[in-house]
C-alpha cells in the first residue's frame, strides 16, 4: 500500500512541478487539473473518499473549465487587438 | 473465481501498459489516439469483469462505469482528433491521402 | 534580481518552518474526543451512515449555511463583473453532429447520476456539493456541444432561490420543533438505519442544498461562457 | 507511514505553488500557482486527521462501529475549503478577465496603478 | 495469492501512467498532451477500482465513476478551446 | 414517436438508477419515478429515440450487432498491439471518405463509436452522408472500397435497428 502510495505522490509532485515551470499558459492549467486528479486519488488511499469526490469534482474539473472560459475570453482578446 | 478475476485484472493492466508504449512509440497524433483510445477501453472492461468475478455484489455499478466508458471514449477521441484536424496539426510523412483536407479545399474553391 | 533573491529566500523560510512541522508529524493512533464522540455515537444518534455527511449538514450546519451564502456571493458578482464588460463577436465553431447527439443522450444520464449523488449523501460519500458540481458539469457539457445557445437564466435564478428558502426554512424548522437547534434532522422519524429514506431531515436538506450548488455554479459557468446573441438584438 | 508521506507531499506543493504564485509576471499562472497552493494545504490538513490503519467515515451497518475510523471533522473543512476555493478562483479570474480588458495584456508589471 | 496478482495489477498500471507522463511532459503540442491526459484518467480509474477491492470499501467505486464523468469532460473543454469552438 | 422516447427513456433511467443504488426499496422507487420523469423529459425534448424500430427482427440484429461488435473489439486490440510491440511501427496512415446510408442521428452515433473502436480507425468528421475516417492501414483511398472494408458490417445490423 505504501509504495502504491508513495508513486501516486510522485506523480502529483510532478505534475506541479511542470504546471509551474512550463511556459505555456494552456499547459500550465492542464497539469494543474492533472494535479488535482492525482491528489484525489491520494485522497481515496487517505480514507477520505468524501473529499476525494469533492476535488475530482470541484478542485479539479470545474476549476479547470472555469479556467478555460476564461483563457479563451483572454486569447480571443489578444486577436482582436 | 476470485484467481480467474485476479489474472483477468492482470491481463487488463497489460492492455494498459501495452497502450502506454504505443502512445510513446507511435509517429503522429492521429496514431496515438488509436492506440490510446481501443487499448484503454478493452482494458478497462476486461478489468471490470475480473472484479466483477471476484465481488458479484459490485456488478451494477461496475456494468454502469464499463456502459459510460464505452458510450464516451470513442465521442472524446473524435473530438479531439477533429480538433487536431481543424487546427491545422500536421500528420506524419507516412501518411498516404487526406480526404478531409480536400473536401475542405473544394468547398473553399466553389462558393 | 533582487526580487527573484527575495522570493527564494521567502520560500526557504517557509520551507524550514514546514521542516520543522513534518518532522514533529506522527500520525494519531485515537481520535480527539468532538471526533469520537461524532464518530461513536454519530450513526445512532443522526441515523446516517457517513458521519462526514451528519457533520457538515447538523453538526456544524451553521458553517455550511454561511458556505453556501459565499458561494452565492461569488456567483453573483462573476456574472455581474462580466456582464459589465462583454465583448463577444466572434462566432463559435459549431460542435460535430456526433457530439450533438451524444449530448443529447447523455445529458439527461449525467443530471440522474448527480441526484444520485446527492440524494445518498447520508449512506455513500458524496453530498449536495459534489452533485451540484455534476449538474453544472452536464451544463458544461451541453454549453460544449452547442456554443450558440442561448441559456435559461431565470429558471436558474427561480431554481436557486427557491431552494435557497427552502434550506432556510427547513433549518428553523428544526430550530423549532426538535430539540438541539438550528438545522436538526430529527423533526422526521429516523428510519432504519442503512436505507434512503432514513437519518430524518438529511436526504431533504441535502437535495436542497445540491439543486442550490449546482444552479449556482450552473450561472457561473454561463456568465463565464456569455451569450453571443443577446448582444447582437 | 502514509500519513507521513501525505504531509511532505502537502508540503511541497505548497512550496511550488507558492513559488509558481510569486515568481510569475502572467496573472492566469499565478492563479494556477494559487491553486496547486490550495491543493497541498488540502493534503496536510487531511493528513493531520489520518489514524493508522484507519478507513472512511462511514459506518454501512451499525455493528461496525467498533472499528477505527479517521478523523471526519478535518474532511468536513477540508470539504468546506474545496468549494470555497472555487469560488475565489472563480472571482479572481473573472477580475483577470475584467483587467485583461481594461489594459490588454496580463503582465502584472504592467499594472502600474496597483503599485504604491 | 490472488492478492499478489492483484497488485501486481496496480503496479503495471502505475507504471503505464508513468510511461505516459513522459508523453505528457515530451508534447509537442497541446493535443498530444490532452491524449496523455485522457489515457492517464481512464487507468486512473481502474486503479481506484482496484484499491477499493484492496481497502475492502465498496463505496469508493462511486469515486471512480466521478472521475471518469470529469476527465471525459475535460478532454471535450480542452479540445472544442483548442479548435476555437469554446 | 414522443411515445416511444418516453417509454424507452423511462426504462433506460430506471436501470440506470437501480443499478447505481443497487437495492429495491420503496424510497429508492419513489425518488427514481421523480428523477426519472425529469431526466425523460430532457430526452423528449431532444426525440433521442424515435427513430428506434421495436421488432423480433430488430432485437436480433442488435444482438448480431453486439457480438460483431465485441469480436472486433479484441481483434482491433491484438492488431495494435502488434503494431505497438514490432520492433519497426509500420503504419501506412490515411484519412479517407467513406458513405453511410443511416439517416437518424443515433444511428450515425452507433456506426461512429463502433467504427473508432475497431481495428485501426478513427472517425475524425463527419459532413452530411460522408464519414471522414483516419485509417492506420490504408490498403485502398477510394470512396468505395473504402466503405466496403470499414462500414459494412456494422451498417447491415445499425439499418435494421435504428433505420
Amino acid at each position: 500500500m505504501n509504495i502504491i502510495f508513495l508513486i501516486i505522490a510522485v506523480f502529483t509532485v510532478a505534475m506541479a512541478l511542470y504546471a509551474v515551470m512550463t511556459k505555456d499558459r494552456t499547459m500550465a492549467v492542464l497539469a494543474a487539473g492533472a494535479t488535482g486528479l492525482f491528489a484525489s486519488i491520494l485522497f481515496v488511499m487517505m480514507a477520505a473518499p468524501d473529499v476525494a469526490m469533492t476535488e475530482a469534482a470541484i478542485g479539479s474539473g470545474l476549476t479547470t473549465f472555469i479556467f478555460f472560459f476564461a483563457l479563451r475570453k483572454v486569447k480571443r482578446g489578444q486577436k482582436n487587438g | 473465481m476470485e484467481m480467474t478475476g485476479a489474472v483477468l485484472a492482470l491481463i487488463g493492466s497489460i492492455i494498459f501498459f501495452l497502450s502506454a508504449l504505443g502512445l510513446i512509440r507511435m509517429p503522429d497524433l492521429y496514431n496515438r489516439i488509436q492506440t490510446g483510445t481501443k487499448a484503454t477501453t478493452l482494458g478497462t472492461i476486461i478489468l471490470s469483469i475480473g472484479l466483477c468475478l471476484i465481488h458479484p455484489e459490485w456488478t451494477g455499478k461496475l456494468v454502469i462505469l464499463i456502459l459510460f466508458i464505452v458510450l464516451t471514449n470513442p465521442i472524446s477521441s473524435h473530438v479531439v482528433a477533429r480538433g487536431a484536424h481543424y487546427s491545422g496539426q500536421e500528420m506524419t510523412d507516412k501518411t498516404v491521402g487526406d480526404a478531409l483536407t480536400e473536401e475542405d479545399k473544394d468547398k473553399e474553391g466553389t462558393p | 534580481m533582487v526580487k527573484k533573491g527575495f522570493i527564494l529566500l521567502m520560500i526557504v523560510a517557509l520551507g524550514f518552518m514546514l521542516w520543522d512541522f513534518v518532522g514533529n508529524y506522527s500520525s494519531k493512533t485515537e481520535l480527539a474526543d468532538v471526533s469520537s464522540h461524532y464518530v461513536e455515537q454519530g450513526p445512532e444518534e443522526l441515523g446516517a451512515a457517513n458521519v462526514v455527511t451528519s457533520v457538515v449538514v447538523t453538526y456544524r450546519g451553521l458553517d455550511t449555511l454561511g458556505e453556501v451564502t459565499i458561494l452565492f456571493a461569488a456567483a453573483a458578482v462573476v456574472g455581474l463583473l462580466l456582464h459589465l464588460n462583454r465583448n463577444e463577436n466572434e462566432q463559435r465553431r459549431e460542435g460535430s453532429e456526433l457530439l450533438k447527439t451524444g449530448t443529447a443522450l447523455l445529458f439527461p444520464l449525467i443530471l440522474l447520476f448527480g441526484v444520485y449523488v446527492f440524494i445518498n449523501g447520508h449512506l455513500t460519500p458524496g453530498g449536495g456539493f459534489q452533485g451540484g458540481a455534476i449538474i453544472a458539469s452536464a451544463v458544461v457539457l451541453s454549453v460544449l456541444s452547442d456554443p450558440n445557445k442561448k441559456a435559461g437564466h431565470t429558471a436558474l435564478t427561480v431554481i436557486e432561490s427557491l431552494s435557497g428558502l427552502t434550506y432556510v426554512l427547513l433549518g428553523a424548522a428544526g430550530a423549532i420543533l426538535a430539540v438541539n437547534g438550528f438545522l436538526d434532522n430529527r423533526i422526521l422519524p429516523l428510519g432504519e438505519y442503512g436505507s434512503l429514506l432514513s437519518a430524518g431531515l438529511i436526504p431533504a436538506i441535502y437535495s436542497v442544498v445540491g439543486l442550490k450548488v449546482g444552479s449556482e455554479l450552473s450561472s457561473v459557468v454561463i456568465s463565464f461562457k456569455g451569450d453571443s446573441k443577446e448582444e447582437e438584438v | 507511514m502514509i500519513g507521513t508521506m501525505a504531509i511532505i507531499t502537502g508540503s511541497l506543493l505548497i512550496l511550488i505553488g507558492l513559488w509558481g504564485l510569486l515568481s510569475n509576471k502572467d496573472i492566469i499562472r499565478m492563479i494556477v500557482g494559487f491553486s496547486l497552493f490550495d491543493v497541498g494545504i488540502h493534503i496536510v490538513m487531511l493528513s493531520i486527521g489520518y489514524i493508522n490503519g484507519g478507513t472512511a467515515p462511514i459506518v454501512e451497518k451499525l455493528s461496525d462501529l467498533g472499528k477505527t475510523y479517521v478523523d471526519p471533522v478535518p474532511q468536513a473543512l477540508v470539504l468546506t475549503a474545496i468549494v470555497i476555493g472555487l469560488g475565489i478562483t472563480a472571482f479572481m479570474l473573472t477580475y483577470a478577465v475584467n483587467m485583461y480588458l481594461k489594459k490588454g495584456t496580463l503582465d502584472i508589471d504592467k499594472f502600474e496603478e496597483l503599485k504604491w | 495469492m490472488a492478492d499478489q496478482i492483484l497488485m501486481v495489477a496496480v503496479l503495471i498500471s502505475l507504471l503505464s501512467i508513468g510511461v505516459i507522463l513522459i508523453r505528457f511532459i515530451l508534447g509537442p503540442s497541446v493535443l498530444d498532451r490532452v491524449v496523455a491526459f485522457d489515457t492517464a484518467g481512464i487507468i486512473a480509474i481502474s486503479v481506484i477500482v482496484l484499491l477499493a477491492h484492496m481497502l475492502e470499501r465498496f463505496i469508493y467505486v462511486d469515486v471512480a465513476l466521478v472521475y471518469g464523468l470529469l476527465s471525459f469532460i475535460g478532454v471535450l473543454v480542452v479540445a472544442r478551446y483548442h479548435e476555437r469552438g469554446l | 414517436m414522443k411515445m416511444k422516447t418516453a417509454l424507452i427513456s423511462v426504462v433506460l433511467g430506471l436501470l440506470f438508477w437501480f443499478g447505481l443504488n443497487g437495492r429495491l426499496e420503496t424510497g429508492v422507487l419513489i425518488s427514481g419515478i421523480v428523477v426519472v420523469a425529469i431526466a425523460a423529459a430532457f430526452h423528449v425534448k431532444d426525440a433521442v429515440f424515435g427513430d428506434v424500430k421495436f421488432s423480433p427482427r430488430a432485437f436480433i440484429a442488435f444482438i448480431a450487432w453486439l457480438v460483431v461488435f465485441v469480436g472486433e473489439l479484441i481483434k482491433s486490440n491484438i492488431d495494435v498491439m502488434l503494431r505497438v510491440i514490432s520492433p519497426k511501427v509500420r503504419i501506412n496512415p490515411a484519412i479517407v471518405e467513406v458513405k453511410t446510408k443511416l439517416k437518424t442521428p443515433l444511428g450515425r452515433l452507433a456506426l461512429a463509436n463502433s467504427i473508432t473502436l475497431t481495428p485501426g480507425t478513427l472517425t475524425t468528421d463527419i459532413k452530411g452522408d460522408s464519414l471522414f475516417i483516419h485509417w492506420i492501414d490504408a490498403s485502398s483511398t477510394d470512396v468505395e472500397g473504402a466503405t466496403k472494408a470499414i462500414v459494412a458490417k456494422f451498417e447491415k445490423q445499425l439499418e435494421v435497428v435504428f433505420g
